[in-house]
């Protein structure tokens, strides 16, 4: 299999990730979109590093991507949380705090 | 539930077909990496489709397998195992303790919604992609290419140690994710009223 | 050789924070004494650079060059000289001041002395660098804490205040990284000596980029030139980037307008010094004169701005922009004098502006409003506070005696003898600044202390020991600084005159 | 003698010692005034009294070295000769021999030494007066530590010996007047005082510092040009270029040196910046005497006598016209002030326009001009010192009306004013008639030699002005000491009567602040005479002014055919050695020309000095000594010019109307255009982002759902708007940024 199928999957998979994020209404589906969207972007990390790059360097965003996404799976829960007791929803619709 | 019957038969359908694809044009390895995208894909399909949060986390399960399985095929297995432990052992945990933690709202998905927006957005990147494709030419390793000789761990605990190549960047990443758990806890451990007066956490602390 | 020093003096504040993070919040008196200790010993330390520099040569001292991130090219390079290190001595003096001025704040103090901290880190930093990467780093850090300081404990319209503050600054740093990106792709080194080496050798020329850096009919260096001036002068501010100041200076809290005023709009001057005019020297020389213009505009503007206000504090944040013009004339003549003179007044203006804001300061502290024309007849309540006043008041008019005139004659003097004659008319017209700026400090001199009594204010309490001792050294500097400039221009000279050889100006 | 002989090593230390005594005085005072027994003032009256000492010695060594028979070829000493100079800017090695550095040393010639006594005498004894008069004032200790530093600030502009040394004293000078203008604004007890002197002090300050940007202005041009502030070095390198020029002064030089004069016309209240001067005695009286006679004023006059040789001669005729018309229209409205401070503050301005005048007359005016500053400095010292003693007899009274009968009241005040109201006149013998008749002269001389406008102009105004002169000073004395005491008698001090009363019944009367009226006194006992520190200083000074002619002529040769001292030591010779002078007269007119000329206009100037002080005395006498005719008739007769000039001709109406009002227009405009046109444009830049938001929400919910809802019917479109109002802000946001890429993309692929 070539480079060309593995970003055609990564390119469907980020479409999916911001579908998500627009399409739902729940504060969850955004933050499940997001990921996908950063394992689109590592898919095609370790695929272009494999068959085109040298040395570590896709690997190592890709390592990278994971613990960044690790830290923010981790403060985006804390902040759904907060904003569940502060408007008693998790529609971003209704967060709209940052208007101002 | 009609149209529910109609989705999961087009996914099914789907996978099949992309199996077959995948062995007529690799073989063995256009099977695998069929079934990891299928996978991948179809996850995120369902996770996007599901009404109930839990079903899509669980279905966001099967989106990070076949990415680790891609990542396998690609020869990386070190991110491979990584993504397994971080993501579904980690990040799935927590979405999952969010769910948990938060009311269900089963009435939210709008079929319209979704399907539109998957349409549009899908067809844009469809069109972008076919554009690139056409135009781009890709780059081919020469010949087939060769397994890797040694354990990718090794390499990239190298990579990481030697003073020259990650370290910085390593540190940083150490660091942000400590940051990043602390402010976690911080900000989930604060009351209500820490957003209406914040001169007054002193005294709530 | 390394020398360790220059960090030291940067990174003790940030131990600093460290330290006062892990005490708890009730220990309000710790934590003051930790801010104490933690900017003296880089007081003491840059002191001790000032007295130990080399006072005969140009070339960086006390410098430390060791790899950051060497995929990148990006080293940690700090040093001093002649321009920076009277800039570095006034950070951490100010900040010195700043704490025991703060000891009034009360909300949340912990965070507020943490800040504190942080900010001298990234200011020292800024003046430090010889990496232009390491610069912007500096350049970003500094910009938080002031933004956290004006928009927590700042006045009533702080949001406003600070959110401005940060959207010009943040406009300024995204056309500096812009620039500096242009750099690093056209000299392949982010080293600000080697980039201004290759400046002299004519190599830095944009040649290697795309369509030869010529965009929109520009040539690479004018754009580079415009993106840096633009980038510092907002932080100078020179008229039309200074609207940030009155907000900015009016809602944040006093040793926040002391720091504000005495250090942050250096950082502007001294940016264009460093980075800006010698990597572009054909570009500087080419525009020079719009600079010049640009600088007497806010020289005549900010005085007559001032004029018109009746927001002690306004007024006061205006005299900053008027001042500040004449950093920018001086540069833009080109002349030893005027160079000199800006350098010098970039210092000056930082004692006498920092003392007017502790002025500010004191009586916001007890009448709790600023307006003008509410007060009255205060030299009677407080004759002690209305002495330290005039001497705050006469220093920022350039009194002869007083700093300020040294560095504005020295200033105005040299770009008369600029090679260019169109600066004559430009002196010339900048004197009516002179004019009006001793006419709005008496005014409001006479509008604040002299007159009738305010009978509301007739029992205000006098300024007391903790206010004089921030505002001694300042006057102190004022003074001295005045009668024995060469403690300042001794160490300047020989920096100034290779800046000047470098941009191609005469003697 | 070998004591007088002046030695440079120890003698610039010496020189040195003369500001710096008060200057140290001025800051333990500052400090510790307050603790000191008696507040300090016996510190500073000492200290200053140290120094008069010194510079008094100092001047007998000049004398003695080139003012004596020994000497005669001039006396001239730069300490940076001897190597006795302190580089200001720049101390390290290599700056040293830049021509950047700049140093500051001393000049010490006998206009130096003339004037640096004369400092040094004045301000000892109004110091000494202070004592008395300043009695139980709340910032006593200031005062004195404020006047000290006034002193010092000009023995060191006296003392300097670059032009820049110079203006740095003249500025602090600027600001020590402030503060002393000012003395009373911080006194809550005589609120009409405390707004006048806030007002005149501000005004003070503003209105010399125009002429300090003029000066500033002026040595820029001149260091622009030939890189050195040093006085020496610019007299010859201009002299030289002129000469190389072919006796052609260039432009820039007229121009420069018209900024120059500015400062003069500031600091010595010429025409038209005099207007700050009148209400300078706003401030107590020893500070007005300090201003009128041995700082302020002399100080831009001094200016001149230094920098004379730089001045071309189209400045020189500016200069003389200037002076002329100065000293003309003070005179005039001298004649109608009834406060007594304010006819000795116009005399003053008057007698400035008559040193002015006479220096930019050149050649011998040069020396008259010196030489009346120098007696004036004494007489004027004593009159406004005396006006100040029957000021305090008078309860803070300074109305002229209010007064008379003082002679028998006050008869030492009345001896001192006496003597030196002679002098101001111009009677022979006494000190101002020596002076005045030398400007004259040297007038005529000017004319007679070459027929300009300038020359002719102040031939006729400068006698005219000296003629006003004798006149307004006698009805000065016979107002004040003659005739029997007018002011109200009480037995205890009541509250005074409204100055607005003054303004009812006398709309004519001066009006010299924004207030308007002449400071309300308050009645009180007869007047009685002052105390002793008072009344000696006021012996001394007069003692001065009468002996001082004697003494500047060092021979008691009345006509001075024979050539006094000050003249052998302060010429243009002498001043400036060295040094070719090239604006004199053109090459046409030769020395003997210059001598006959000299020597014709001095009969000539005899005569007409003797008669215009006669005419004047008799006038005053006419009118209000014996009372022949009433004032108040000739003053209605006049009608219309009358008014105008007891309004003092409408020039600070006029200021005001113009200059302060454009200002402040100025001020708001800018403040205005800043707030909304600056300001505005960044506001605007935000709101227009804003509004961006508001379009992206419209788009967002028309546009993305409208193609979801689009199948539905548009009335169903509507009524789901308020639904879809509320779309979330972050996926609207993802939305766009994704759109926002995909539309890059796609012009990417299509370009």
């Amino acid at each position: 299999m070539g480079v060309e199928a593995y970003v055609a999957v990564s390119a469907a998979l980020f479409a999916l990730g911001v579908v998500c994020i627009i399409a739902r209404r729940n504060i969850l589906y955004v933050l499940m979109g997001i990921e996908m969207i950063l394992n689109a972007a590592n898919i095609n990390f370790v695929a272009f590093n494999r068959f085109g790059g040298d040395g570590l360097d896709g690997r190592m965003f890709a390592i990278f991507t994971i613990i960044l996404a690790a830290a923010e799976a981790a403060v985006a829960l804390a902040i759904v949380l907060n904003v569940f007791h502060l408007f008693d929803s998790i529609k971003p619709s209704e967060v709209d705090l940052m208007r101002e | 539930m009609g149209t529910e019957r109609a989705f999961y038969a087009c996914l099914g359908l789907g996978t099949l077909a992309a199996a077959g694809w995948g062995t007529s044009t690799g073989g063995v390895e256009g099977l695998l990496f069929a079934v990891f995208a299928t996978l991948t894909l179809g996850g995120g399909l369902v996770c996007l489709w599901e009404r109930s949060v839990v079903r899509s986390a669980f279905a966001l399960l099967a989106t990070f397998g076949g990415v680790a399985g891609l990542f396998l095929l690609l020869g990386a297995d070190f991110l491979a195992m990584a993504q397994i432990l971080i993501y579904v052992g980690g990040i799935l945990a927590l979405i999952l303790f969010g769910v948990m933690l938060s009311p269900p709202d089963m009435g939210e998905r709008k079929l319209s919604r979704v399907g539109l927006g998957l349409a549009a957005v899908g067809g844009a990147f469809a069109w972008v992609g076919a554009k690139v494709a056409a135009t781009v030419s890709w780059a081919q390793a020469p010949g087939p290419l060769a397994p890797p000789e040694q354990s990718h761990a090794r390499e990239i605990g190298v990579g990481f140690l030697a003073a020259d190549q990650y370290v910085v960047a390593f540190e940083l990443a150490a660091v942000v994710l400590t940051v990043a758990l602390v402010a976690a806890v911080y900000i989930a451990r604060r009351k209500i009223t820490d957003f209406e007066e914040p001169a007054e956490t002193g005294g709530s602390a | 050789m390394d020398s360790t020093l220059l960090t030291w003096i940067t990174f003790i504040p940030l131990i600093g924070t460290a330290v006062i993070m892990c005490l708890p919040q009730r220990a309000l008196g710790a934590v003051k004494v930790v801010s104490l200790v933690a900017t003296f010993i880089p007081l003491v330390l840059a002191t001790v650079a000032y007295v130990g520099f080399d006072k005969t040569t140009e070339q960086m001292q006390l410098v430390a060059n060791v790899p950051w991130i060497s995929g990148l090219g990006v080293n940690y390079h700090v040093g001093v000289d002649g321009l920076s290190l009277p800039l570095v001595w006034l950070t951490t003096l100010l900040l010195f001041i700043g704490v025991p001025a703060s000891f009034g704040i009360e909300k949340a103090g912990r965070a507020y002395y943490a800040l504190l901290l942080l900010l001298e880190v990234g200011i020292v930093g800024v003046f430090v660098s010889l990496d232009y990467f390491l610069f912007y780093v500096y350049w970003e850090i500094m910009l938080l804490p002031m933004y956290f300081l004006i928009g927590i404990w700042g006045g009533p319209r702080r949001e406003y205040a600070a959110i401005k503050f940060f959207l010009y600054t943040l406009a300024g740093s995204v056309l500096m990284l812009v620039a500096l990106v242009a750099l690093r792709l056209s000299s392949g080194t982010f080293s600000i000596l080697e980039m201004v080496d290759m400046a002299q050798a004519g190599a830095l020329t944009g040649a290697n980029l795309p369509f030869g850096g010529v965009l929109l009919g520009m040539k690479f260096t004018t754009w580079v030139f415009w993106f840096l001036f633009v980038a510092f002068a907002i932080k100078v501010p020179v008229f039309p980037f200074h609207t940030w100041l009155p907000d900015a200076h009016v809602q944040a809290p006093t040793p926040i307008s002391v720091i504000l005023a005495g250090i942050l709009l250096k950082l502007g001057g001294y940016g264009m010094l460093r980075a800006c005019f010698p990597i572009v020297p054909d570009a500087f020389r080419t525009f020079a004169y719009a600079l010049g213009v640009l600088g007497v505009i806010s020289i005549i503007y900010g005085a007559f701005v001032a004029l018109g206000q009746t927001d002690f504090k306004r007024m006061v944040a205006y005299s900053s922009v008027s001042h500040m013009g004449y950093v920018l004339l001086g540069f833009a003549a080109l002349t030893e004098w005027g160079m000199s003179g800006a350098a010098l007044q970039m210092f000056n203006h930082g004692t006498s502006s920092a003392a007017l804001f502790l002025v500010v300061g004191v009586i916001y502290d007890r009448a709790h409003h600023r307006d003008l024309n509410g007060f009255g007849g205060l030299s009677q309540p407080m004759p002690v506070y209305w002495g330290l006043t005039t001497v705050a008041f006469f220093a920022a008019l350039g009194l002869p005696g007083m700093a300020g005139f040294v560095s504005e004659a020295l200033t105005l003097v040299g770009a008369y003898d600029s090679a260019d004659p169109r600066f004559r008319i430009l002196v010339l017209l900048s004197v009516i600044g002179i004019v009006i700026t001793a006419g709005f400090l008496l005014w409001a001199m006479q509008r604040v202390f002299l007159g009738s009594l305010n009978e509301k204010y007739k029992d205000l309490p006098d300024i007391n020991l903790r206010e004089i001792l921030c505002q001694a050294p300042l006057l102190f500097l004022c003074v001295a600084l005045g009668i024995f400039p060469h403690f300042l221009l001794d160490w300047m000279e020989p920096s100034v005159r290779h800046l000047v050889g470098l941009l191609g100006g005469a003697g | 003698m070998d004591f007088l002989h002046f030695s440079p090593e120890t003698d610039f230390k010496l020189l040195l010692a003369v500001p710096l005594i008060p200057l140290i005085g001025y800051v333990v005072q500052v400090f510790f005034g307050r603790f000191l027994p008696r507040k300090g003032d016996w510190l500073l009256t000492g200290g200053m009294g140290v120094s008069m000492a010194i510079a008094v010695l100092m001047l007998a060594k000049v004398l003695h070295e080139g003012g004596g028979e020994h000497g005669g070829g001039g006396f001239f000493q730069l300490s940076s000769d001897a190597g006795l100079s302190w580089a200001w800017l720049y101390q390290s090695g290599k700056a040293a021999v830049s021509p950047l550095n700049l140093e500051v040393g001393i000049l010490y010639d006998g206009l130096g030494a003339a004037m640096l006594a004369v400092v040094g005498v004045v301000s000892f004894f109004v110091h000494l007066f202070s004592i008395g008069y300043m009695k139980g004032d709340r910032r006593y200790h200031l005062f004195f530590a404020n006047i000290s530093l006034f002193s010092v600030a000009m023995i060191g502009l006296v003392l300097a010996d670059s032009l820049l040394v110079l203006f740095i004293f003249w500025e602090i000078m600027g600001l020590m007047s402030y503060l002393l203008i000012g003395h009373f604004s911080h006194d809550q007890s005589t609120p009409f005082f405390q707004r006048w002197a806030t007002w005149a002090s501000k005004k003070a300050f503003l209105t010399t510092r125009v002429g300090d940007c003029c000066l500033l202005i002026g040595m820029m041009m001149f260091w622009q040009h030939y890189h050195t502030f040093e006085f020496v070095d610019l007299w010859r390198l201009a002299n030289e270029d002129v000469a190389r020029n072919g006796g052609e002064w260039p432009m820039w030089m007229t121009i420069a040196g018209l900024f120059i004069f500015g400062g003069t016309v500031g600091k010595s209240a010429q025409f038209p910046l005099h207007i700050w001067l009148p209400d300078a005695m706003a401030g107590p009286t020893p500070v007005s005497a300090m201003i009128h006679a041995a700082t302020m004023v002399a100080a831009g006059v001094f200016l001149l006598g230094r920098t004379f040789p730089i001045l071309s001669p189209e400045v020189l005729a500016v200069v003389t016209a200037t002076g002329a018309f100065t000293a003309l229209f003070a005179a005039t409205i001298g004649v109608t002030a009834f406060d007594l401070k304010a006819v000795l503050a116009w005399s003053t301005i008057s007698q400035l326009g008559f040193m002015v005048a006479a220096i930019g007359t050149g050649g011998i005016g040069l020396v008259a001009g010196l030489f009346h500053m120098v007696t004036h400095a004494f007489f004027k010292s004593c009159l406004f010192l005396s006006a100040g003693s029957v000021i305090h007899g008078c309860h803070h009274e300074q109305d002229m009306r209010k007064m008379g009968g003082l002679r028998t009241r006050m008869p030492l005040t009345f001896a001192a004013m006496g003597i030196s109201t002679l002098a101001i006149a111009g009677i022979p013998l006494f000190s101002g008639f020596y002076s005045k008749d030398k400007i004259i002269q040297a007038a005529f001389t000017k004319t007679s030699l070459e027929f300009s406008g300038a020359a002719v102009f102040a031939a006729v105004a400068l006698p005219i002005a000296a003629a006003l002169t004798a006149f307004y000073m006698f009805r000065m004395m016979f107002m004040t000491f003659g005739g029997t005491y007018r002011g109200e008698v009480a037995e205890a001090h009541g509250h005074g009567h409204g100055h607005d009363e003054h303004d009812d019944h006398h709309d004519h009367e001066l009006v010299h602040s924004e207030d308007g009226g002449i400071a309300p006194g308050h009645p009180g006992p007869l007047p009685v005479e002052s105390s002793w520190p008072m009344t000696v200083s006021l012996l001394c000074l007069a003692a001065l002014g009468f002996l001082g002619g004697k003494f500047w002529l060092a021979d008691f040769d009345v006509l001075a055919h024979h050539a006094p001292w000050f003249v052998r030591l302060v010429s243009p010779e002498t001043l400036y050695p060295g040094v070719e002078l090239m604006n004199g007269y053109g090459h046409a007119i030769t020395h003997e020309m210059v001598e006959h000329a000299e020597h014709t206009a001095h009969t000539l100037a005899l005569v007409v000095s003797l008669l215009v002080a006669g005419l004047g005395i008799f006038g005053a006498w006419w009118f209000y000594g014996a009372r022949k005719a009433s004032p108040e008739r000739v003053a209605a007769a006049l009608g219309e010019v009358y008014r105008t000039v007891a309004r003092k001709y409408y020039v600070d109406e006029f200021v005001n109307a113009t200059v302060i009002r454009l200002t402040h227009l100025l001020a708001h405009v800018q403040r205005w255009f800043d707030e909304n046109v600056v300001d505005g444009i960044v506001v605007g830049v935000g709101r227009a982002n804003r509004s961006l938001g508001f379009l992206q929400a419209w788009f967002d919910r028309t546009v993305v759902d409208g193609l979801v809802n689009g199948t539905a019917a548009v009335t169903q479109l509507f009524g789901s708007l308020a639904r879809l109002f509320q779309t979330g802000r972050i996926q609207q946001y993802v939305t766009f940024a994704v759109g926002g890429g995909l539309i890059a993309a796609a012009w990417l692929i299509l370009a």
